[in-house]
């Protein structure tokens, strides 16, 4: 039994660290704010898929790195951190589906995705104020050998340069994730505008006509039999639960980095003679917020291995970690703010950026009210079957 | 206990909403529509406006009438804010001057003072900026470091402030600086007013974490000031600063900015969209709002209780700082629960595509987020009422 | 404008805080906790009743004292202070009750209330497990010339020794009490223990036997015209909520005297060199405690203005002080058991007193949820009366 | 990262639960059972349960096998943890022995000491109390004043320990005393081992807050204590004490009996009518019982990353003080939680007519007050992390 990170995942935690500390600078995010979309720039792009993590959870026969859940995690975790964009969890993300649909759709694109000469993202939200797989009402219908996709999206993560989007569309069975092309005729982009300066948008999909095979894995009832792809209905939810579980990663980095700074600061600055961080207005504050950290911490290990499992407790533990590390980002985000003072409240410092990326993050993939309702019902269900 | 209006304060309610009906239409908020435009129309609008209103008879209520105030009872004042709220009217372009450096010349400036500079805080004339903090003195103010020498008749100014609000506009400054570099920290500290437009100032605005600008930086660099600019005893001002600390925390004001907020936010979360329904449809949400509500009105009567003792001639005891405590932590609550409302749209910005309500919300957060810090921490609260008010011992001993 | 104590108001505080403090020890309640309940001497009672603290919210023709809302108030917090029985807020809010319902309610009973011969309570709660009038389902039924009262009461505070039970019983226009002597046939009392050693009871109305007129006010629709009687429904509502505003008065003195006696215990208790109270983490907790018993007694102040003026907002100010005084009462008292440390935790000491009764009134006419319930209905309805 | 469970894991697993499957049906709690009745029954009842458990091979077992232990793997010590709570078997009498005199003896003792004691703790033949806290040394434990004096080949302690679970009936005590009072604070303490039968020596139970008996002042009065029951360096006992503290710290107990509660706690709400459903219809109440099962898992968690840590061969970091201090604010959440479910019947003691269960929950929640106290408060907890783990400087300095 073994619960922390291996050896390797150890030695990636410090690769990722170094390469974003050397590579990404917060200033690129404070400059952002005010000509949005903060964006990776090309180059760096290209390395970081030549690092391995963008293609890092999927089979290296698909032209991935051959990670776990966990792995991934640790990229996240160390984005979130650094306050790289979240295009890299949201393009791994769409990665994954895209292996896990099956042989069809391993091959060109996914292995230019790996490689980061293509993009996919996924998208699931859309205007009605509720979030996750159950709110989905774009459809996907078939007519004759087409597939035909209608409704709007937004809030979609890192839209703006890629070529496939993974539409979350409603089928006779459940929710299937679509391959749109971002240029495919009916489907129009609108940049959105996030408040740490993400580059989102809204996709409206006007009857789009796609080939019957556009569908990741099988929307055939259960009893129709034979088909060997994965269940489109639990991929598509899967494939949310992975963006979660990642969001939620990147909200533990982003507590980190923001417990680090303002108990950094907490040791240096001196009021009444003594560092603050000597008052226990300070340091009890902080303690309470590494309890958060530690909490999610140990909650996304736990809900990290479930997924890699594929046991059932799965999607209960990532909504868990996602309750956890909401409040650890906004407590530790908020305690930064408090605890710098007026100095804290500057443009020039970097505590705002970590509460934005704090906040943007709480209202991407669940807030606290809605993982706990997930969390209640599937407790119901789970009781209801023993 | 007893909260009736008399007759003669309902006449006057009367009056005061006839005049408003008026002259609201004018009284749109000259400066907030000067976002991007005409800065400095948008700037004499808002001195025209104060001016408007006090001409009116509806500022510096509290105030001697020698200098230009009403010498109004508290009740005309609870009555004047009630309806400036109730009209949503723009707020004051002078409130430092109104709120601090007024009370604290009506007790603590010479005659000469009084005359020279009060009339103009009231009618924006002359508009004031604080200079206390600085960047090594936030919560421990005491420990300021800008020094003023006596050279003949002038004070000789050299130090930096922040924090300070209005300053690239303001014409006068009132600040502290350190008159006795020998003596304990609290005892050689005095209050002189500045002239912003003296030579060897140098303010430097300064951006905040929302992207606004509401404070800057103000350089003196052996600023001259006649000594007859000196407010109270030399080395005396760490005593009158206090007071005006005290004058700051006190008010009703807050009360009506949070429950416009509350009623804003309720109609928002009446017809945002949730799922099938609207995002109040939520029980607990429900709740939560019915807790804001109970919590504006708690600082309603707290603000009461408050200015009643001061009727009584009682010194105003705990409330001040617990209202100040309590409100700052409700509108950070208020806050988040507009943030939480907006469910998934919480995270646009301002100027996005389906943002809700303009991205109020967000920039309410941050401004919350600021209210605790901004006029004693949160902490600092903590400590005083701790200390002052239930006779703890001091946690901070310097 | 006033909206502090008048000098008459004060002068009952000093004269109720002295009287408890001579007359009243804790160690009554902490013995009879072994032995509930906790009861006051007949001496005590006839004491306070020649005091006129029974009949202090009752009409001077009536017998009473003539105080009115924030008077009785007054009363309610120093008995909380005091961990005096809550018997006396009992009686008196039955007293109020019996005094409003007109001159037919006028009498020897009223009048042998306020001087400490008889008693009277009300009994409003149910088995079912929600609290006041809207819950109620015990039956007043007319049949003939008598009315018959059948249902389920508990925790009715008081009920021993009390000889006549106002009964709240639905009727055909709302809710009403109807006055049941505790002897009547079919009534049958058992007694329940309180926490905090406070007598209550269960009272089982077997379809008993009462003279038409039993009932306070009238229960004829509104429509049908002339009875000059004070309106049944609203009477059983306004006393309830009366007694609410007392219960809340109650916790607001069981709060101070718990932060007093922790704010004195820190002062003097010296650990690691220093008295407790110079740690933030004791300070800072003991001003937000202050903060919770200043904004109790600023809402009670409101509500006890509102409830004399009859104002519409009376029943939302009374919710409102109640949830604050929940607050304010559990906090005090586990800041008060948590800051003794070890010693706050034994039998001997007060806390754990001040804590049962806490737990005790934030049972009693409600908790926080359900008046945060009932003030968003209320304020629902008054927008949409406008 | 891999929480897999060997083959050869699941095969003791099984070996455990076929044995307790055998042996659960006298295995209930003897303890609680002997409320009122046959108190010595109960106790032989108790020590029996633990004896025969530790026969069967499931106590001790970290411990090396010279002394009675087992020398099991730790995965083997969380199957052993998970099935006990599976059958919610009894708790063990000897815990204070087992958890935290036991480890301390198995680094500090001397080979003598260990042979002498370790298996009669397994055992539960001698039955261990702690005196540590004094009335004027709680959460400043190193201020305590108990005396110990050498005189020959004894030592003679007098002085007053308080806070003491077990005292009326346990056989042995360890406990601290100051050998050098000239020492600083820290460097003249000693650890001793004594027995309770020693002339000198009384015990007077305190009645909690609950009204239950669980701790005694014990005084000592020239209590003299042979010197081969001196545990490790005289005058060297606070490091010693300090490495018991982290051991009474760290464990999975916690979990096990929070999630007994939680699920007894859900049935109740499942059931409880109120209004016209139950107590589990409210959204509110089922966020928060969703939150408490967050929370447990989180502690689960953080426990396994403690032991992996320690299997690894590192030290556990931050988990044990994180784990304590979330485990009891945990356990107040859910009391408070329950006795919210309850409504209106929380208000109703043990024995009234009504009360919900038995009264389980006021008893919960009294017992959940006391777990914030007991073994270090909240406030200390914090202050340790706060220094430990973060590296702030010493907000108490002494």
């Amino acid at each position: 039994m073994d619960f922390e990170l291996s050896d390797e995942q150890v030695a990636l935690r410090d690769a990722a660290r170094d390469y974003f500390a050397n590579r990404w600078s917060r200033d690129h995010v404070r400059d952002a704010l005010d000509r949005p979309p903060v964006v990776v720039p090309d180059e760096l792009w290209q390395e970081v898929a030549e690092l391995g993590w963008v293609g890092i959870a999927v089979a290296v026969e698909a032209g991935g790195s051959g990670g776990d859940v966990a792995t991934a995690a640790v990229i996240a975790e160390e984005a979130g951190r650094a306050l790289f964009p979240s295009a890299l969890a949201s393009v791994l993300t769409a990665a994954v589906a895209l292996d896990r649909a099956g042989d069809r759709w391993r091959g060109a694109l996914l292995e230019g995705v790996c490689a980061g000469t293509r993009r996919a993202v996924c998208a699931f939200e859309e205007p009605g104020g509720a979030w996750g797989p159950d709110a989905v009402r774009t459809t996907a219908v078939r007519d004759g050998d087409r597939l035909v996709v209608s409704g709007s999206k937004i809030l979609v993560a890192d839209v703006e340069g890629t070529d496939t989007l993974l539409v979350a569309a409603r089928t006779p069975t459940g929710v299937a994730l679509v391959a749109v092309p971002a240029d495919a005729p009916g489907v129009t982009i609108t940049p959105m505008i996030r408040i740490d300066g993400g580059q989102i948008g809204e996709v409206v999909l006007d009857a789009v006509q796609l080939p019957a095979d556009a569908l990741l894995g099988s929307d055939a009832p259960a009893d129709a039999g034979d088909d060997a792809g994965a269940d489109a209905d639990a991929l598509a939810r899967s494939t949310y639960d992975l963006g979660t579980l990642l969001g939620a990663a990147d909200l533990l980095g982003v507590a980190e980095a923001a417990l680090a700074v303002t108990t950094a600061f907490a040791n240096d600055r001196v009021q009444f003679g003594r560092p603050i961080g000597s008052f226990q207005a300070v340091s009890h504050r902080l303690a309470d917020v590494l309890v958060d950290v530690e909490i999610t911490r140990s909650l996304l290990y736990a809900a990290c291995l479930a997924m890699d499992e594929g046991r059932p407790d799965a999607a209960e533990l990532v909504s868990a970690v996602k309750v956890a590390a909401n409040e650890a980002a906004v407590r530790a985000t908020e305690a930064a703010v408090q605890l710098h003072g007026g100095i804290g409240f500057t443009w020039e410092l970097d505590v705002h950026l970590y509460l934005r990326r704090a906040r943007a993050g709480v209202a991407t993939f669940g807030d606290g009210a809605h993982h706990l309702d997930r969390i209640f019902a599937q407790h119901t269900q789970a009781r209801a079957a023993t | 206990m007893d909260l009736h209006f008399s007759a003669e304060d309902e006449q006057y309610r009367l009056r005061l909403r006839e005049w408003l009906e008026a002259h609201t239409g004018r009284a749109k908020n000259p400066l907030a529509a000067g976002g991007g435009g005409d800065i400095m129309g948008a700037l004499q609008g808002a001195r025209d406006w104060q001016r408007t209103l006090w001409e009116a008879g509806y500022v510096g209520l509290a105030w001697p009438k020698e200098y230009g105030g009403q010498e109004a009872t508290l009740t005309q004042q609870v009555i004047v804010n009630q309806e400036l709220a109730r009209y949503s009217t723009p707020p004051l372009i002078n409130t430092i001057g109104l709120t601090i450096l007024g009370p604290t010349l009506v007790v603590n400036g010479t005659d000469d003072q009084r005359r020279r500079f009060l009339p103009k805080i009231l009618s924006a004339e002359e508009l004031w900026c604080q200079g206390f903090s600085e960047p090594e003195a936030g919560s421990d103010l005491a420990s300021l470091r800008t020094r003023a020498e006596i050279d003949g008749d002038e004070f000789v100014v050299t130090g930096q402030k922040v924090w300070t609000s209005l300053a690239p506009i303001a014409d006068w400054c009132f600040l502290l600086a350190r008159t006795d570099p020998n003596a304990p920290k609290r005892e050689g500290i005095s209050y002189l007013l500045c002239n912003m437009r003296t030579p060897g100032i140098k303010v430097n605005a300064l951006r905040n974490a929302a992207g606004g600008i509401h404070f800057s930086e103000v350089f003196f660099d052996e600023v001259r000031i006649p000594r007859d600019q000196l407010v109270g005893e030399l080395h005396g001002g760490w005593q009158i600063a206090r007071t005006t600390l005290e004058h700051e925390r006190s008010g009703l004001s807050n009360v009506l900015s949070l429950e416009q907020t509350l009623k804003r936010l309720w109609a928002t979360a009446s017809s945002l969209q949730q799922g099938t329904g609207v995002a109040l449809d939520d029980p607990s949400l429900r709740r939560e709002f019915a807790r804001a509500w109970v919590d504006i009105e708690a600082l309603r009567y707290l603000g009461f209780r408050t200015l009643s003792a001061q009727i009584a001639g009682r010194t105003p005891g705990a409330g001040a700082s617990v209202g100040k405590l309590h409100a700052s932590q409700l509108r950070q609550r208020l806050a988040d629960l507009a943030l939480r409302t907006e469910g998934p749209l919480a995270q646009l910005a301002k100027r996005s595509p389906h943002v809700v309500d303009r991205g109020r919300w967000v920039a309410a957060y941050f401004d919350a987020l600021g209210h605790s810090i901004g006029g004693g921490t949160a902490e600092i609260q903590r400590n005083t009422i701790a200390e002052r008010v239930l006779g703890l011992p001091r946690s901070v001993v310097d």
